[in-house]
């Protein structure tokens, strides 16, 4: 194993996203890196450090900036039986391969029947002061779309497991990772390397009270608060989405018609985010269930502030996540 | 002809007032064009064809010559069947018209192998006929028939059949180039030998999809040939409006890679400039732009008039007309006979007539399952 | 006045944007149209037939197929007094111009305070037997992103008031026309050329029974099907949204509060379109007033296929919108 | 060194080993570049200054020369300033070093007029500068201060003034380019004779931007001029894995526009080549290319410690210092005297640390209003 993870019985958020890709392509020799600096530099966040030694440039492809010609190469290789992992540097540069994702990415398979196994890779997300064009959630960009996964991943011990997933799913997948996870979560013991299934929701705690609905890093701002409404009395049951396309609503379902209370917590903005279709879900499918409208917590209708102050205010915090699970909980 | 800023308006009126000499009018920018002399295109690995007059064909191979001849009877008859089906209301919406294309067509298939890749765009039934779309195939697709290559799912120009190695591209222009640089990247990255021919128009070349993809393909030493159709137009656009570069084949420059101009009437001389580059690229020599010439003589599509186009320019165009042009030459050459040329063109004609009674009778496609097939499983 | 309307009393959908886009051009000369074929072709649907010869080539500007470019060029002009209209040849073929959008203009004016008026106008829609990439229902690929207005007239004689008001406007606005509509409606009397203002539904038929949420084409379709419901007792109440972004969610929760039901309709998909939005936000405001949950009706979540039978399965149908109102009306 | 294909593994090592001449690592493809001989390059509107020796100054405009100097050293000072407070932890995030790249923008600024429009990226300390952004308001943005042009909103290098006729660009590369367009067009709108100044790297050569923005400023004959820093890095990736262009000037060719490669470390050549494409742009003669050399001295950003960079190529690049050789030759030159350039750095320093002192004190912005301005009223 590249990584020195073999060794070890702790490792990141990142660290998990290099075994996963890893451990993928010693398998696989059809898959390949390719993006931006991500041979001898190891990509922006060094995910991918040691991968040209090992692997050499043939299957560690560093690029011109050119995010919609390496989208299009990937969709290429990847039609004529090659899998591709494309590193966007940010996920906000993901915007300049909007066009062929869309039009030529997502539709191809309904189209035609032949496969697109694409897994485009992007650090995404808020609270590193990195302003408006590098901080952005872009999920919802490509939710509306069908066609394409989109798999976000919480937890450090589901990482591995879904990329290499996404790697073998045949179809387009948008594989986001939170950058400001990278190296502030550890997973414990050795990187599990067993694929999981997309698609599929987790509960990762049990509660009785009121349903938390959310993915990436909501999952840990969520399982912090509903550890402190614990000694309220408030029992709060936390589902990580892990999948938020294809979404699954069953779980969610099953989980609101037990609680029949629901917030859903996600680091993009509320309007039109992935909150919107769940918790039109939500009501569409338990709506005799609920004892309360279903709340939506996400960030403000603005861009991604610079500023810390400014940053701050614009992300969902603590506080009013715990401010809103209490209302639904308690009213 | 009024265009749309004032300095272009007289680059525009020169271009297309211009027509006594077809070849002036083919470049964006003549003036620029006249500089270009033999030693500074030989320079910057650039080469001109395109005046050159048409290419010896007397110790040409005769079933070379037969294939090209083949491919653009077939294209022609494909496309005056197309053209009537248009007007007698069988298709669902409109036509792109390939007339005066069929030669470029016919030249990159004659020059390609089986096994390479394609990626063609919308004016390129010629090339996808020869390649062995079935034609009430490519019908069914403008009438949204169940025989399609999509079912019916997509439709118009939007045909291909990855097991015949053509890419099926979607509306937008050149979505194709960075698919096709995936083809070349996955020939490279496998060893093998096979080389990818893309095609575009020369309203295409101003896309980010063309600029991207051809300086990736070039970064990555692709085995790869971008065509670019040059007709003059795209859409109401004259050249003038849409670039200032002498040619199109000089673009090469901006990649550092090789352009090839050629006479895109000229079967044979697209075939050779075809095969230069094919080989370059199987060699592992690098890319290829190369510019072929020619003239829409349709509108846009069928329901286009294109009263926008100089009746003048049509008729200098109308004289060089690729089919009739290499019919001649062949029956000159005695590589055909006149007889020979009349049954294959009857042949072709029934060949058509065929196809259309195939996809008339073809069912349109059944809505049951149309939610099957978002993803692969 | 450029078109031949001045003598008529009857005007088409199509009429009424270039009746719009003639009035302001000539009131205001900072006013210029860019795009592909606009000039002497008048555009591929013929909308400004006749303006190159009016305006002249300075201001009716024809350009390279380049739509990131010309974009990134509207901004620029934008934001040094000019007011751009920047013709999408199909509203397809603005997800080429995804990333200005969204990154160079919708964000400028929250960054620094500097005015951006573009005016983006679009042939949107399906129902021409165009497939997947000429028919696509855009408004939910930008709604998500604050600082753009999105503006989508259903009826003939809002077209013009709100384009205008859209040209006026300091801000980015994505002007969708339905394409579909174009020749097929028709206004009565004098186009009225008076701005509209943007963010500002309107009831277009009172009722009591369930509220009809819609824009665009769905404004015609529900109108019919609401006339025949009328037949069997079922009293529809339609509202217009007419600009979705802003989204005028006041007169939505007005209406629901006194029918207690509502369906929201539009031909885009349903998955993350904008009744994803409208639903939650009616179930957040008006939860307490409902008497049974708010249903969604769009197209189904893929791709708008080319072949008649296709497309007519995948976009919404007046039984199946009638079939909504009546079971949200009567259960 | 590693790079990602086998070919270009071959070219990057002949490029960045390469290190006994300057010139030669400036090209993407120096075998191609030496193919460009005078006279193919005037034949192609494309000029090469490159490896011509330091401009004469005797009969130079003093206060031109003065003017360059002061903008370099107030560019460096700046810079020095930066790298200290990035080092102390006063920043939120990385800082973009412009060293080495002072020339380029004195050269520009010197050349340009007031009332001209700008579009720089990330390294363009020196221009913003010398047209007036206060130092301190530069500071802000990367420390995320009220006072910053954004009040903190947006931030490191994302600023510019409009009222200083200055864009403030997004991170996207080169989205500068397509709005620079849109000045130069309100210019030729206007009937106004300004001229558009924008500024891109080599790497941001490759993208949709560049392509659409320069073709589109041909074709629509704008006012405007487009300047390439070639640095020879974009991020990790160096010119052979860019493109394979010969130079980034040539690339004229692809858009009919005029080019002109300048040694970027040389601020009299700088401007001379600026001073004749905007006198040309101003005139009515349409758009330049200009490519300015020089190198990236310090990390893409300086959380970037750069090992992928030889360290020979640095050690060649540390003597061509465009400050340095500047006030050699302005002392040489007898146009300042080594006191005045003394007291020249030394009031730079105090300027600089003067405005870190106002950076500092500034307050962080207040969260209260940012929902306010999302649209304008
Ligand atoms: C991105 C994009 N913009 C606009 C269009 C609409 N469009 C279709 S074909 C065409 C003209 C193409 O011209 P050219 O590339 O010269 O090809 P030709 O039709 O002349 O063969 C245009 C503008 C499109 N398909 N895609
Ligand atoms: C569209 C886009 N892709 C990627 C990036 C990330 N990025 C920022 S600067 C940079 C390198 C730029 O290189 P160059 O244009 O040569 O400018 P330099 O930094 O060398 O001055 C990259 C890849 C970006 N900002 N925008
Ligand atoms: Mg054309
Ligand atoms: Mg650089």
């Amino acid at each position: 194993m590249l990584s020195d993870l073999a060794d070890k019985n702790d490792y990141t958020y990142l660290d998990a996203v290099g075994a996963g890709l890893d451990a993928e392509m010693d398998r696989d020799p059809d898959v390949f890196l390719i993006g931006e600096d991500v041979g001898q530099f190891g990509g922006a966040f060094k995910v991918t450090k040691g991968f040209l030694d090992k692997y050499g440039p043939k299957r560690v492809v560093d690029t011109p900036i050119a995010e919609t010609g390496v989208t299009g190469l990937a969709a290429g290789a990847a039609l004529v039986g090659l899998k591709p992992v494309v590193e966007f540097q940010f996920a906000d540069f993901i915007s300049c391969a909007f066009d062929p994702i869309i039009n030529v990415l997502s539709r191809h398979h309904w189209r035609t029947g032949d496969a697109m196994p694409v897994t485009m890779r992007a650090p995404f997300g808020a609270r590193l002061s990195a302003g408006p064009t590098h901080s952005q959630s872009v999920e919802s960009y490509f939710a509306h779309v069908p066609g394409i996964k989109i798999v976000m991943p919480g937890l450090p011990e589901d990482v591995a497991p879904l990329l290499i997933a996404s790697i073998r799913d045949k179809n387009p997948v948008l594989f986001l990772e939170n950058k400001y996870l990278y190296r502030r979560l550890h997973g414990q013991g050795k990187v599990d390397l067993e694929p999981a299934e997309l698609g599929k929701a987790k509960v990762v705690r049990e509660g009785t009270d009121v349903t938390l609905v959310t993915y990436s890093a909501g999952v840990h701002q969520g399982l912090e608060v509903a550890e402190e409404l614990a000694k309220d009395g408030i029992s709060v049951e936390v589902i990580d989405l892990r999948t938020v396309v294809p979404l699954d609503i069953d779980t969610v379902v099953e989980s609101v018609k037990k609680t029949s209370r629901a917030v859903i917590l996600h680091e993009a903005i509320v309007h039109l985010g992935m909150g919107a279709e769940i918790s039109s879900q939500i009501q569409e499918k338990a709506f005799w269930y609920l004892d309360q409208p279903v709340k939506r917590v996400g960030a403000l209708n603005i861009p991604v502030p610079s500023s810390p102050p400014l940053e701050q205010a614009m992300i969902p915090q603590p506080e009013e996540i715990a401010a809103a699970l209490k209302e639904v909980a308690r009213a | 002809m009024a265009t749309s800023t004032p300095a272009k308006r007289t680059a525009a009126k020169k271009n297309t007032d211009n027509t006594s000499t077809v070849e002036t009018i083919a470049s964006p920018d003549p003036e620029l064009a006249s500089k270009l002399t033999p030693e500074v295109l030989a320079a910057i690995d650039v080469k001109d064809t395109y005046a050159n007059p048409p290419a010896e064909l007397s110790d040409r191979d005769p079933e070379l010559l037969k294939k090209l001849y083949h491919g653009v009877i077939r294209g022609r008859a494909f496309e005056d069947r197309m053209h009537s089906m248009y007007r007698s209301g069988d298709l669902l919406g409109s036509y792109y018209s390939g007339n005066w294309h069929e030669a470029i067509g016919a030249g990159i298939m004659a020059a390609m192998r089986d096994d390479d890749w394609f990626a063609p765009l919308h004016r390129d039934v010629t090339a996808h006929l020869m390649r062995g779309m079935p034609p009430e195939q490519i019908m069914a697709s403008f009438m949204g028939k169940a025989i399609g290559p999509t079912g019916g799912r997509d439709g118009t120009l939007h045909y291909g059949r990855l097991d015949l190695r053509t890419y099926n591209p979607p509306s937008h222009i050149p979505a194709n180039f960075p698919v096709a640089t995936g083809f070349a990247f996955a020939s490279k990255y496998r060893g093998e030998d096979t080389v990818t021919v893309a095609i575009c128009g020369d309203g295409s070349t101003s896309r980010a999809d063309f600029h991207e993809a051809v300086n990736l393909a070039a970064a990555q030493d692709l085995p790869i040939v971008f065509v670019v159709q040059n007709n003059q137009w795209a859409y109401s656009t004259p050249l003038p409006l849409q670039t200032h570069s002498a040619t199109f084949a000089i673009k090469a420059v901006a990649y550092g890679i090789h352009g090839i101009k050629v006479d895109g009437t000229d079967a044979v001389a697209v075939y050779d400039a075809m095969a230069e580059a094919i080989e370059r690229a199987r060699s592992g020599g690098g890319a290829t732009i190369v510019e072929a010439v020619t003239m829409r003589m349709h509108g846009h599509a069928e329901h286009d008039p294109a009263d926008y186009v100089p009746r003048e320019m049509l008729e200098e165009w109308s004289k060089k007309d690729p089919v009739e042009l290499l019919e001649k030459r062949l029956i000159d050459a005695k590589v055909i006979t006149e007889d020979e040329a009349k049954q294959t063109r009857e042949d072709a004609r029934k060949w058509a007539i065929e196809a259309r009674k195939i996809a008339i009778a073809a069912p349109m496609p059944d809505p049951s399952n149309i939610e099957d097939g978002i993803y692969a499983e």
